[in-house]
């Protein structure tokens, strides 16, 4: 295991006080460093907390900011906080109009965000919940419930983010997550596997020449594993999978993201856009919003997914908003 | 012993905590095979925080005593089992906040809590491969011992028989949630982790009971 | 050798391709996909031109838009593109004022840069030259000349890009820039080699247990290669070379770049921050500006490097001014 | 023959081509000791471009083609050789502009703008092994020649011996340019790559002129 990093055990901790030190934006509270807010709440807006395990950078913590999210809870690598560590980050983010809780749809995670709503209705806290399950090769058609949550939640972020900020009331900023939720299709595919600080080895192995497509950013079994093709087949065999779902009409808007899994070169994410950009414009469908980089890693996991939403006028306004984080920046469109 | 009493409790966490210290590494094992082989850790994390806890309520009420041991829990061990067995205990330590002492009928109101909160917060069905289908038989067992006043340590031993059943009954079942759903058919033919963890805290309790 | 590609040979221009697709700020001239240019030129402002090998995404192309540069020729993986490419982008970009030339410190793109130079002279066009030499590693001192570039010059870019924005002569924006360049100093680590698309196999060995200190983005030699240790004694070990270079004083001012070479999680580079804001807190330097990320990567190397700019007043403003690019944006601070 | 025309180009950089063509995976070697091993590749298609480019240009001035064929070089192969090569042809060129006819005062005047221009651009000193230390040598023997009136066939025979004596010689110097600078005393032993290159040029000429 190559990694730079002192004890394992501290690896989260250490990572949060380098985030810090970096980031005057954001400090945290209940002398818990993993209770991670914004340094500046905005006086009457709509709460945002998202938490989960750590290891996923700039996800979950990056999209705390300016027209973003609020705060998070931080756990440890793939585990989730504690819903003692969700109360803390709600009770400071609730500026009197409610909090909104958008995190993965992981039972753990589930669990402890459940737990932490309840506790957060002792303190007279409202809080609503929206779960991404966007991964598309996790569950089929129908059960969708049962489906992971990938990148794609980073436009569930941006769209209730963007919400929030033009004044929305707790229940509209929910309706808009639920729309961006219901409208976000992700599918991913792996090359090698991530290690976890504390275990030291590979989560899995993967044949020298294989690929594992719709595998998930902790490992989890995909659809299919079976040797590298060129990227341009790799992307469309991706992409149809993403096609069957959702109703796609000619002229309609959609925003991509293409999400590097953390060892995977720009370039290549590159590549891949560049076939996802003909398929969509081989369906006359408009890219208006386009994302290319890291947004959900697995650490030093090699492998990319492709996040598709399908916009309508309110979701295009709210992507197109301004955001400012520690991890991620977008002008005004 | 016939009722166990605010003063017992810091010894029954103690031994709680000495099993899932004693069984750390079976856990771990039992969940690497379909999970992330958290299992063992979590749940000597969270005895141990809870154990410590509870360490000095001596005079404090039973049910405030549960209920705090499952929020050191939830803190300590925030993993899907950790967040439940401390979910179980609150619930459980609840449904005894009026009893000074527990006897049949208020171990069966324990139980019954406990398996409730868990089916609540988990929102498992019966038959998906988690501790609920551990618990259940246990809550139904003690709830029969408390239909024919059964003594304390007869109710909890035939708990511990039922749990003990129903945890090899899993090993038929497919699993539909957490980290286990993903391998749904490697599961077949192992035992649950989850139910693991309730089989063994009934008959530990079982143990503390006979004395 | 795992990629997402097809055709090697295609890799760049592939590339070159989702970028043009991705992002309408930025374009082509000459009908060559390699002579990349800000879509918008500014009329009377200094152009600010850099060029290089592909492979090192963001940089070089990364860093052309708004208060940065405004055109880059692009190479091969690891090979300089040809001057004539960098005549295109110089004819292109020249507003009246003159062009700056900014790159690394490599033989090939040296010549190739100054054929182009005398290339645009005959054009009438004024061009002048900064060479970015800040890897400590690849030299001793007295023969900086000698060192090469590396993730150093995005201080280069955002100094002189912030300068031309402002509206200073060639002149002035040269100055700029070789104050940036005499103040910038680097200091890298390799973990693992990186694969050329075209070559296929990793371009060099190094043991599983093991790193170089001060190795190259392309795999040039470093100073010492040995077992991977902690990350703190290593990065002290790293910044040593650093403090005995430049006459930090008490309450001077610093910005730090921590550099992903392709492969390592973001995580590690936050606890790498973590000790470099540390070391800095100790001898009383004032941490002003902080980047940690990819800005200079080679693909798949895994990998880190840390980057100090010894700030003075305009070095200070010239870092807090705003920069859109499609692969760096930065708000006005 | 006794003086290269403006007819004999095209076949020139054939030969050249040819020579590049089979010695393609020798510089690759070659390069690969202490360097990227793209010499072989870059060299080739260099010459290519180059050949492609003189293959109709007949009528037109000799010190044209040369110019012509340096420019296709260094958009054909941007490498350090590559451009210092295209450099070389070019300055080369410019200094035959005004002849009609190549013979060994000419063919001096070439090589020596040729070796000044790739000094000029490549800022190497002699004895830091380059292809510097190749081309000095020719250009100098060639001076020589064009003193003593030499016939062209004997005045390029001499530079090919004078440029193969230089290039053994450069086996005992450190790099200090380049990729190979890195591995400095690694290169010491080995013969320079791109002197590798300048002689396979004279000798090529060399046989060229010979007929
Ligand atoms: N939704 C659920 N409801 C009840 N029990 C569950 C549920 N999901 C998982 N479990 C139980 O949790 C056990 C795994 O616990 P644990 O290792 O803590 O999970 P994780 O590591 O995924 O957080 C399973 O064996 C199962 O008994
Ligand atoms: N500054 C220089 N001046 C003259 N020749 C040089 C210089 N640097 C390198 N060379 C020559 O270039 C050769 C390597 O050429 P090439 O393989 O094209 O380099 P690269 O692949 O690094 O661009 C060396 O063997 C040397 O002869
Ligand atoms: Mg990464
Ligand atoms: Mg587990
Ligand atoms: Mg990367
Ligand atoms: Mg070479």
């Amino acid at each position: 295991m190559k990694k730079f990093m002192n004890d394992p055990k501290n690896f989260v901790d250490e990572m949060l006080e380098g985030i810090y030190l970096a980031n005057k934006e954001v400090t945290y509270v209940a002398d818990d460093k993993r209770c991670y807010v914004k340094a500046e709440p905005v006086k009457g807006k709509v709460g945002i907390a998202t938490g989960g395990g750590s290891g996923h950078l700039p996800l979950f913590l990056g999209y705390v900011g300016k027209g973003m999210l609020d705060g998070a809870a931080v756990g440890g690598v793939f585990q989730s906080p504690s819903a003692e560590q969700m109360l803390e980050v709600t009770k400071h983010i609730d500026q009197g109009a409610g909090v909104l809780y958008i995190y993965g749809n992981y039972t753990g995670d589930i669990i402890n965000f459940d737990m932490a709503t309840e506790l957060a209705d002792l303190e007279d806290i409202k809080v609503m919940s929206v779960v991404g399950n966007d991964d598309v090769a996790s569950s089929v058609v129908g059960e969708e419930h049962k489906r992971r949550g990938v990148a794609g939640i980073f436009f569930l972020y941006k769209a209730a983010g963007a919400a929030a900020q033009e004044g929305m009331s707790l229940e509209e900023v929910v309706r808009v997550a639920e729309k961006a939720k219901d409208r976000t299709r992700t599918i991913g595919v792996a090359l090698s596997s991530c290690i976890i600080p504390e275990v030291g080895k590979p989560s899995f192995e993967i044949g020298d020449d294989e690929m594992e497509i719709g595998m998930g950013i902790h490992g989890e079994n995909g659809i299919t594993r079976k040797k590298l093709t060129a990227a341009d087949p790799l992307v469309d065999e991706m992409m149809a999978k993403i096609f069957a779902e959702q109703d796609y009409k000619k002229g309609d808007d959609v925003a991509i993201l293409v999400n590097g899994l953390g060892a995977t070169p720009l370039e290549e994410l590159y590549i891949m856009f560049r076939r996802v950009s003909q398929l969509m414009s081989e369906r006359d469908i408009n890219v208006k919003h386009v994302w290319v980089g890291e947004f959900a890693t697995s650490m030093e996991m090699a492998g990319a997914s492709v996040s598709v939403l399908h916009l309508d006028e309110e979701l295009d306004r709210l992507m197109a908003a301004k955001a400012d984080t520690p991890f991620f920046k977008h002008f005004a469109q | 012993m016939d009722t166990i009493n605010t003063g017992n409790i810091a010894a029954l966490f103690e031994a709680f905590h000495t099993t899932f210290r004693d069984k750390r590494d079976e856990l771990i094992a039992l969940d690497a095979k379909v999970g992330d082989s958290d299992l063992g850790i979590t749940m000597n994390s969270a005895f141990e925080a809870a154990s410590k806890t509870v360490s000095d309520m001596d005079g404090e009420p039973l049910g405030k005593q549960f209920k705090m041991a499952g929020a050191a829990m939830a803190k300590a061990a925030p993993s899907t089992m950790g967040t439940l067995t401390a979910t179980g205990f609150m619930r459980g330590g609840k449904a005894v906040d009026d009893a000074d002492a527990i006897g049949t009928k208020e171990m069966m109101a324990f139980w019954r809590a406990y398996a409730d909160g868990i089916a609540e917060r988990g929102k498992a069905k019966l038959g998906d491969k988690t501790v609920l289908d551990v618990l259940e038989p246990i809550a139904q067992s003690l709830e029969q011992s408390a239909d024919q006043h059964a003594p304390l340590v007869d109710a909890v031993a035939d708990a511990a028989r039922a749990g003990q059943a129903a945890l090899v009954a899993t090993k038929d079942m497919v699993a539909q949630h957490g980290k286990a759903a993903a391998f749904a058919d490697k599961s077949k033919g192992l035992q649950d982790a989850g139910g693991t963890v309730a089989f063994l805290l009934i008959e530990t309790l079982a143990r503390f009971v006979k004395g």
